[in-house]
């Protein structure tokens, strides 16, 4: 059963309805939906909003209206909406009914981390919650019947509920939620071995696309982001790290500007940075930028991408430092022994986050507390930045956690910035210094997509089949950066993410009789990190964009090479049939029109692209991307839908932008440089959701990786075969519009 | 046993630095754990206090403190203490003997952690007797990289 | 002491005659629905009605906006009504949302001067940078606003397990 | 010569034990980062350091990678009466390191 959905509209009947719904809501006040942020509190205790605690993820109020407890960051995935209607499923609350509430990290540490993980990354919000949230959702449901049972003396499995409405058929009794709560608010839990959750076939709510339940502040200005932190007496603080990685601060010249309009202090962050704090942001970065700094830029100021591209050059060929993650046959003879012989080097270079809300923290010390005001993918990280920095006992810190401005993994590691801020504000006791950071700042200290090369063999035999693939990274490795304890034997698996053997997570599709995945780690002074899609994103480059060139030397078409090589692995064959099917692979275009196909796994979902371009001189124009997904199981397919066609964004980035190195120091410090996609280069999105419901996979992060080959292999068929092998697109001088 | 003797015994015998590692990082039992350094008497739990935060920014600097309850005298006191780890890729982080006459067992150090995982603090008294104490800490490095 | 005149209202800051003006409506006003994203009028995450023009607040010197008419995001539609603000709603236009202030104000302006745009209008006047890539939901939105009938918008293709058979009661329903 | 601070609180009373606080400055090599060529830096770490008091043993740890870079210790000894303190440690590239101090008891 295929259905197609036009969001357009207002002359489309759902839309009309979607609208209905917005417009009515706005007329009756907002309606319950909402959310409950937790305002700087002394208390760890969280409130019930004056409703019962059911449990820990489930408050209901007298007035029906189900408050739904959501621990994961909201970064703009529509993770807080995908969580609630997991645990409004299985509790059978009326949605219309439901708002949310967030919580602190000490807060969740004060009751034994009974909410678990709160951080946002890895595409794992929903698929590694999905369970126990549902469990909660179930677990409320059944103590909500417990108490009607009780009441009225009926057995349990008489008692039917919906939409939060308790009902017996056979003495008609009804009641509701918000008169049970505070009964079942005292039944002990449930096992959660003693029940089971719902069959997807039953579900009501899942699998449906309910609005998202943040929009609202989202159009208005009322959002408050890390950003819009104010607190009585703030202070501004603008800050300058060595803009060479790994070099010192020497020394500055406050009383340079010590004289201006506003400025405070100066001071120094750490060993590698200095901050001017003022009573307005903008007066700080103005005087920043005039204050005259010493800087130690030590040996890495000789760096450069040239430097950088040698060594990674090296690594392709090198027999130093390098490990075969698989090793299937006899490459070597496979290839020796082919009629015909297929080589490439690709190249991906550093890519920066850029998430529109600049790196910022908003902190507060005192000499026995410390809190964090952040956007942040990890409040729990951030509060043990704070309790690190300041020295001060866990219980002593508290890191309050609005929605995020963006994260493509940038704000899940490492908490830089809040570092910073409680090191600067340590220096001014009680008064809350707001740190925010230029848009140079960001770029410039970013933790980059790590660089990689990737050199790639084929052997055809005289049927065009192919017998044997060698492939080699040859790249930078965001382990040795930032776990290099992660990393066993010196064997880093992780960059090799996507070419896996491993089932279920990143697994290579294709079976090739003889196939050998190396990896050389080849480091640079650069600071890395994971990019929204980490390594599938250059993985994914390096091997689709390949295969299109051994399919072309096998004279075969795209589609077919790949079908006849992903056999042995159904759901990766799934959605490249589903992309094709739905791209209209086989059928004509229009002359001039090019089309480009790429598949790949990441985050536990199967992905697969088809991309139509046209290419005018220089100039290239991407007409129309179908994007498939299996991503197990489709929480809310509209939302599902926005990640997909927000990958093409990142995807498109993945092609036309690049942080190259120059004196040891970033290049490209702001969007003149640093191109980010814009409306007139988007094509027309086309999302394929084809989830097959024995899984679940991840949704924010795994369609990124094949746009930029669908693309690339469309622009290399537009060019009658010629490849683009060295990103970004400017290397050969050309742009998308 | 005197001291030396056993100083010898610590630095060169017995406690090795752990097996061959998995491929990734990964969690071991307490029983896998504990085998190659407390023998196969598993350990009780009491007389040792491990105090470490329940979240640890990176695993790079942890601080910790563990105390371990023993009236000190030749008869009973504390002869030695161990610091584990189950997740590290070695899981022993630390290893202290104490001098004749102390009353009183108290260490602070810093330690790594390779991820979220399980610190154990054994201490072993001059019956021979492994106490136990273990603390979970969540080390929050990479919410994108964490998952191995 | 400047004068300015935001969202119908008049105050007036003691500010440096060059500060932007996105400083002032931040800091000096706390009105925070108008983001600072690059400082360089490229992303126009900080994009205000000035007289109903879309400008970029951070390199418009404050003394450059007295007596001017500005409006911000929080004074576009006093029920946040405005009919980019309720398509942009319907649709569910928003990812992280830092962006949309910036890119309703340039939409509300281009309907003002357009009001039955084209995909290339949109495009020529849209460029407002989202790192989201709401880029879509934002096209529709606008031709929703204007009610333009275009045919662009979200096209889903769901493909239920077991296609082509009944197995599976499990549909796209966006009309909850 | 490893740079290091020492840090002493002495015992009162001959009953009272004397709190050691030492920091060195020592990056704990692991041996499992990474140069810029993808090859290992090679393992150093201070493995042991002893503490003796006028000559005998009174304290001694066995350190390893699992303890962070500039290694810090506090730990108590018993010093019965006036005399040296004297700290002793050793990296795996052989290189030693020491810090001492008199600790005189009152009376």
């Amino acid at each position: 059963m295929t259905s197609t959905t036009q969001l357009k509209n207002v002359s489309n009947g759902v839309l009309t309805r979607r609208q209905f719904v917005v417009s009515s809501a706005m007329a009756s006040g907002g309606l319950a939906l909402g959310f409950h942020f937790p305002a700087a509190a002394q208390s760890n205790e969280l409130s019930t909003l004056g409703g019962s605690e059911i449990n820990a993820w489930v408050v209901v109020r007298p007035d029906d209206s189900c408050v739904i407890r959501i621990a994961r960051a909201e970064m703009g995935q529509g993770t807080h909406t995908g969580l609630a209607q997991l645990v409004a499923e299985e509790l059978e609350c009326d949605w219309s009914k439901v708002s949310l509430q967030t919580f602190t990290p000490g807060q969740n540490l004060a009751r034994k981390r009974v909410w678990r993980n709160m951080s946002t990354g890895g595409s794992r919000g929903i698929r590694e919650s999905q369970e126990y949230v549902r469990q909660g959702g179930a677990a409320a449901r059944i103590m909500l019947l417990q108490a009607a049972s009780a009441e009225w003396k009926v057995p349990v499995g008489e008692l039917k509920v919906e939409k939060g409405i308790v009902s017996h058929a056979a003495s008609g009794k009804t009641t509701s939620y918000g008169k049970l709560a505070a009964q079942a608010a005292l039944l002990p839990a449930p096992d959660p071995k003693s029940f089971s959750l719902k069959n997807p076939k039953d579900w009501k709510l899942l699998g449906k696309s309910p609005n998202r339940l943040d929009t609202a502040p989202k159009v208005n200005g009322t959002i408050k982001y890390g950003i819009d932190t104010a607190l009585p007496g703030m202070q501004y603080a603008a800050i300058k790290a060595c803009p060479v990685f790994g070099g010192k601060l020497v020394s500055f010249d406050a009383t340079k500007i010590s004289k201006r309009r506003g400025i405070k202090a100066v001071v120094r962050v750490d060993d590698e940075s200095v901050a001017v704090v003022a009573d307005s942001f903008w007066r700080a970065k103005s005087a920043l930028e005039v204050l005259p700094i010493k800087w130690d830029f030590g040996a890495n100021a000789k760096e450069s991408s040239a430097s950088i591209a040698k060594r990674l050059k090296e690594g392709l060929t090198s027999t130093e430092n390098v490990f075969a993650d698989i090793d299937i046959g006899n490459v070597g003879e496979a290839i020796q022994g082919a009629t015909k012989k297929i080589e490439a080097v690709y190249g991906t270079p550093f890519v920066s986050h850029a998430c529109m809300e600049p790196m910022n923290c908003t902190a507060r010390v005192t000499a026995d507390r410390a809190e964090v005001w952040v956007s942040t993918q990890n409040a729990e990280a951030a509060l043990a930045a704070v309790a690190a920095v300041t020295g001060l006992h866990i219980e002593k810190c508290e890191a309050y956690n609005p929605p995020l401005g963006g994260g493509f993994g940038r704000r899940g590691g490492t908490q830089d910035y809040v570092r910073q801020a409680a090191l600067i504000a340590k220096q001014f006791l009680g008064t809350p210094i707001k740190l925010i950071w230029t848009r140079e700042e960001d770029m410039s200290h970013d933790f980059f997509r790590p660089i990689g090369q990737c050199r790639l063999v084929a052997g055809l035999n005289n049927q065009g089949d192919l017998v044997g693939l060698h492939l080699r990274v040859s790249g930078q490795s965001i382990n040795a950066f930032v776990a290099p304890h992660n990393i066993v034997d010196g064997k880093d698996r992780r960059q090799l993410q996507g070419y896996w053997k491993d089932a279920g997570e990143a697994q290579l599709g294709y079976t090739v009789p003889n196939l050998r995945v190396e990896y050389a780690m080849r480091n640079t002074h650069v600071p890395v990190g994971p990019w929204r899609g980490v390594n599938t994103n250059q993985n994914a480059i390096y091997l689709e964009c390949f295969m299109d060139e051994v399919a072309r030397a096998a004279g075969k078409d795209p589609l077919a090479f790949r079908r006849s090589l992903i056999t042995n692995h159904p759901k990766h064959l799934g959605v490249l049939d589903a992309a094709a099917d739905k791209s209209g692979w086989n059928s004509p275009l229009p002359a001039g029109r090019f089309r480009g196909i790429a598949q790949f796994m990441g985050y536990g979902s199967y992905t697969a692209a088809v991309a139509e371009v046209s290419i005018k001189g220089n100039d290239i124009r991407v007409h129309r991307l179908v994007l498939a997904t299996n991503c197990g199981h489709a929480v809310n397919p509209v939302q599902i839908a926005s990640q997909i066609e927000g990958s093409v964004a990142y995807g498109m980035d993945s092609l036309q932008a690049e942080s190259s190195i120059k004196d040891g120091r970033i290049v490209e410090k702001n969007f003149d440089t640093y191109p980010i996609a814009r409306m007139y280069q988007m094509p027309k999105i086309e999302s394929v959701i084809a989830p097959t419901y024995d899984f679940w996979g991840g949704v924010g992060e795994p369609t990124i990786c094949v746009v930029a080959p669908a693309i690339l292999n469309a622009i290399a068929a537009a060019r009658g075969g010629k490849p683009v092998r060295m990103l970004p697109l400017k290397n050969e001088g050309l742009r998308l519009v | 046993m005197n001291l030396r003797r056993r100083l010898l015994w610590a630095l060169g015998l017995g406690w090795g630095w752990g097996a061959t590692p998995a491929l990734f990082a990964q969690h071991v039992s307490q029983e896998e754990l504990l085998r190659p350094y407390v023998g196969i008497n598993s350990a009780q739990k009491g007389r040792v206090k491990l105090e470490i935060a329940r979240l640890a920014d990176n695993g790079f600097n942890v601080p910790l403190k563990v105390s371990v309850q023993s009236p000190m005298t030749a008869q009973d006191h504390v002869r030695r203490l161990l610091l584990l780890s189950n997740r590290n890729p070695r899981p022993l982080m630390a290893g202290f003997e104490f001098g004749p006459g102390s009353d009183q067992v108290l260490i602070s150090t810093r330690v790594r952690l390779g991820g979220s995982q399980t610190v154990y603090a054994l201490a072993q008294t001059s019956d021979g007797i492994w106490w136990l104490d273990t603390a979970e800490v969540e080390v929050t490095e990479s919410a994108c990289l964490d998952q191995t | 002491m400047l004068s300015l005149n935001i969202n119908g209202a008049n105050h007036s800051v003691d500010v440096e005659p060059e500060m932007p003006l996105l400083w002032v409506i931040r800091e000096q006003l706390g009105l925070t629905g108008t983001k600072f994203g690059c400082g360089i009028a490229q992303c126009g995450a900080c994009t205000v009605h000035v007289n109903g023009e879309p400008v970029r607040s951070c390199s418009l010197p404050a003394s450059a906006a007295v007596n001017q008419k500005i409006t911000t995001i929080e004074g576009l539609n006093k029920d946040s009504a405005h009919p980019v603000q309720l398509a942009w709603k319907a649709l569910d236009v928003p990812q992280c949302g830092y962006c949309q202030s910036g890119q309703i104000l340039a939409a509300a302006s281009l309907l003002k001067r357009i009001p039955k745009p084209t995909d290339k209008d949109i495009d020529e006047v849209m460029t407002n940078i989202c790192r989201c890539g709401s880029y879509q939901r934002i096209r529709a939105a606008i031709h929703m606003a204007a009610g333009t009938g275009k045919d662009i918008g979200s096209v889903i293709h769901y493909i239920a397990p077991g296609a082509g058979t009944s197995s599976s009661n499990v549909t796209l329903n966006t009309n909850l | 010569m490893m740079h290091s601070r020492l840090q002493i609180i002495p015992a009162k009373r001959p009953s009272q034990m004397t709190t050691v606080r030492l920091l060195i400055r020592h990056p704990m090599e692991t041996g499992f980062r990474f140069e810029v060529n993808g090859s290992a830096v090679t393992k150093n770490v201070i493995h042991t350091l002893t503490a003796l008091f006028d000559g005998k043993p009174v304290f001694k740890a066995t350190l390893g990678s699992g303890v962070s870079a500039d290694p810090f210790l506090e730990f108590q000894v018993r010093t019965p009466q006036s005399g040296e303190l004297l700290l002793q440690w050793q990296d795996d590239a052989g290189e030693t390191g020491e810090a001492k101090a008199l600790i005189s008891l009152p009376g």
